[in-house]
């Protein structure tokens, strides 16, 4: 199996915090590879880093055989990531949005409308604002434009919160599937019966680092 | 250690040594020995550092913007062209401070008063204000990567900002002076010890200035070692944070 | 000389402020190097 | 950066529509910033009280009150980026950072222009200014090119603002004297079509030439410049 996300002694700043504070990590691709952690231990900034949003200050990475230190911006287009925010427009309804997402990353319509029957915000919610939606109907949504994304990892940052019975169940299926059509998945929960039920593999992440 | 205290080494010390006399000998010519001006009478003396600080000002920025630019084309990036540009940045604003306060004092002498809304002044007051926008963001914290990338750039946008405010600005209005060196027929004739004396103006303000960036540049560097040495602390502290 | 106030007060005003800006850099640097290593003042 | 393939036009215009449809949903610039600029035009009326003046000033008014919108105009144009981290998704789904700085670009274009426009029909109202048919297509002239220069340099430096704490009070400093060329150049333009101070028609034209040399500049710069300005 090939390695998709290589990291070694990776320290990353916020300001002049080190929120990562070296880093190894190792990920085959295929894995549901589960980050748990007590809360402030780095998790967040341990996706940012991946996903090439967050720039590496020490150490070496590589993602999807890509250098973080030298060419993180040609990783973003590979790679999805859902953070705590959901990155939608308030004012822009459900539909709409979807709309623009498909469009800045060439998705067709059909592709759009599979994505928001599969996270059942089709329908009536399609044209309700997003600033109206409940927590686990936006986290509906953010997820939907991460499948329309078509992306080789999927970085998810507690993806669990905010939605129902079902919808954890659902969100467990798409990964699964996206698995099973060659995609990876590293995510950090605190549903840990769920998210161990569904990881193939567990990193403890603590004081910034792999423990 | 006792030799070398501080960002001083021998050959900046030499140059401070010169600067000074060049400077204690432009007071004395300036003030004391040249000549007063047919029309302008003694309010020429304020020329011999005005002009030199307007002139080191633009010197000061055009570095600024030279050293941004390297930094934002070269292989390695070094932080060194970032520090220097900061350096520049900063005592171009307070060379621009130094030249618009006599600048207005001159006007207060030869126009009657301390402000006209003359193209020269009013392009310079608009170079402060630029700047201090480049010291702004220069403070807005992140690490010294992002600090230099982003203020980088506003160097070289504001280079660009310059002749674009100072050309519509003359559109605008154009009251002043011509510049009498270069335009015989001017106001101000100078004779040869005038001459001398504001091009020893300045020679010593540029020396000044090339004391000053490599003093300046050098605190900067250490303040950045010891905000990447806090970083060891921190990543020290952080990793204890597991065990406990 | 005429306008002796304004003439010298300028002098005064750029003496007092670029050396007022030069004391604090000279300052500075000594203080910060007082904690620095010889590596970290590649000058020396 | 963006190794999709998709052009970077369909980018652009999908981003400046989505930010237009952002502003039809919310309709923030017709509840809000044009009646704050509507009031701040009368507040010049009550401050320069005086027969004549008002009429021979309208043009800087118009220009002045443009400016300080556009202020608010772009800081929310930057807010409903980062109100829910979509200027990071935007970022880590590769965007190429050029689309974005010209979709944003249009969209607050195409805001200012209407506000710009009830503006001129404001001053030709409440100050009483007249034009001539020359006149009025100099000043639409005007507004379209000098609305291209405060686009480009608004959305330049809002996105720089937009990461940084107290962006509240930076903006202003850093785009305000980078603007001083469009109120001036824009100012003497409209003076010429509104006839103010006897000017004539044919006056205004150097000065567009003036905003044309600035509109050209920024926006090539911005879309250069924006990426390394707003990233981390």
């Amino acid at each position: 199996m090939d390695t998709v996300i290589e990291l070694s002694g990776v320290v990353a700043v916020l300001g002049q915090f080190p929120a990562l504070a070296g880093v190894d990590l190792s990920v085959q691709c295929g894995e549901i590879v589960l980050l748990q952690g007590p809360n402030g231990a780095g998790k967040t900034s341990l996706l940012r880093v991946c996903a090439g949003l967050m720039p590496i200050e020490r150490g070496t990475g590589h993602v999807l055989g890509i250098d973080l230190a030298t060419n993180r911006e040609a990783i973003r287009s590979r790679v999805g990531l859902l953070g705590h925010a959901n990155g939608l427009y308030l004012d822009l309804t459900v539909m709409q949005n979807l709309q623009f997402w498909a469009s800045t990353v060439a998705a067709t319509a059909s592709e759009v409308s599979t994505a928001m029957s599969t996270m059942r915000i089709d329908g009536r919610l399609a044209d309700v604002k997003a600033s109206q939606l409940s927590a686990g109907q936006r986290r509906r949504c953010a997820l939907a434009s991460l499948i329309v994304r078509r992306a080789e990892i999927w970085l998810l940052d507690e993806p669990h919160a905010g939605l129902d019975a079902a919808g954890r169940d659902e969100l467990d299926a798409l990964l699964r599937s996206a698995v099973a059509s060659g995609a990876t998945v590293v995510l950090a929960s605190h549903e840990r019966d769920r998210a161990l039920d569904l990881a193939t593999r567990t990193v403890t992440i603590d004081g910034g680092g792999a423990a | 250690m006792a030799k070398t205290s501080g960002t001083g080494t021998s050959a900046t010390r030499r140059l401070g040594i010169v600067v000074i006399l060049m400077l204690a000998t432009l007071a004395l010519c300036g003030l004391w020995f040249s000549a007063e001006d047919v029309v302008q009478g003694s309010t020429v003396r304020i020329m011999y550092i005005h002009v030199p600080s307007i002139w080191t000002a633009y010197i000061a920025f055009g570095l600024a913007a030279l050293c941004s630019g390297v930094y934002l084309s070269g292989k390695n990036r070094s932080l060194a062209w970032d520090r220097v540009a900061g350096a520049s940045g900063e005592i171009g604003v307070l060379f621009v401070a130094v030249s618009l306060v006599t600048g207005s004092m001159w006007g207060r002498l030869t126009w009657g008063t301390y402000w006209v809304w003359d193209a020269r002044l009013t392009s310079t007051a608009f170079l402060f204000i630029t700047y201090v926008g480049y010291l702004a963001v220069r403070q807005l914290g992140g690490t010294h990567r992002q600090r230099a990338r982003r203020s980088s750039v506003l160097a070289l946008l504001a280079i660009l900002e310059i002749p674009l405010v100072h050309f519509s600005v003359t559109l605008w209005r154009s009251l002043h002076q011509e510049a009498s060196v270069a335009n015989p027929n001017a106001k101000v004739e100078l004779d040869g010890l005038m001459l001398f004396s504001l091009f020893l103006g300045l020679v010593a303000f540029t020396m000044l200035f090339v004391w000053l960036v490599l003093h300046r540049q050098r605190a900067m560097m250490l303040e950045d070692a010891f905000s990447d040495r806090g970083l060891d602390v921190a990543i020290t502290a952080r990793r204890n944070e597991a065990g406990a | 000389m005429e306008h002796a106030s304004f003439i010298f007060g300028s002098w005064i005003i750029t003496a007092v402020s670029v050396g007022a800006y030069a004391i604090w850099v000279l300052r500075r640097g000594r203080e910060l190097a007082k904690q620095a290593t010889r590596e970290e003042m590649p000058w020396t | 950066m963006s190794t999709t393939g998709i052009s970077k036009r369909r980018v652009v215009i999908a981003v400046a529509r989505k930010d237009l449809t952002i502003e039809w949903n919310s309709r923030i610039l017709v509840n809000q910033v044009a009646p704050f600029a509507a009031i701040v035009m009368v507040l010049f009326a009550f401050a320069l009280d005086n027969d004549g003046i008002l009429q021979r000033v309208a043009p800087g008014l118009v220009w002045l009150a443009t400016l300080f919108s556009m202020l608010v105009v772009i800081q929310r144009s930057f807010t409903v980026e980062s109100a829910d981290g979509a200027l990071d998704a935007l970022r880590v789904a590769g965007v190429d950072m050029g689309a974005i700085f010209m979709g944003k670009t249009i969209a607050l274009m195409v805001q200012l222009f209407v506000l710009e426009l009830m503006l001129v029909a404001t001053a030709v109202i409440l100050y009483g200014v007249e034009m001539t048919l020359a006149g009025f297509c100099e000043a639409i002239v005007t507004l379209v090119v000098a609305t291209i220069g405060l686009g480009s340099v608004g959305t330049l430096y809002g996105g720089l603002a937009a990461g940084a704490r107290g962006r509240e009070t930076l903006l202003p400093l850093l785009l305000l004297p980078a603007v001083a060329p469009v109120l001036i150049g824009a100012t003497r333009a409209t003076e010429a079509a509104f006839g103010s101070g006897g000017t004539t028609v044919s006056e205004g034209w150097p000065w567009i030439g003036l905003l044309l040399v600035f509109a050209v500049l920024f926006s090539a710069v911005g879309t250069v410049a924006f990426g390394p300005l707003v990233d981390e």
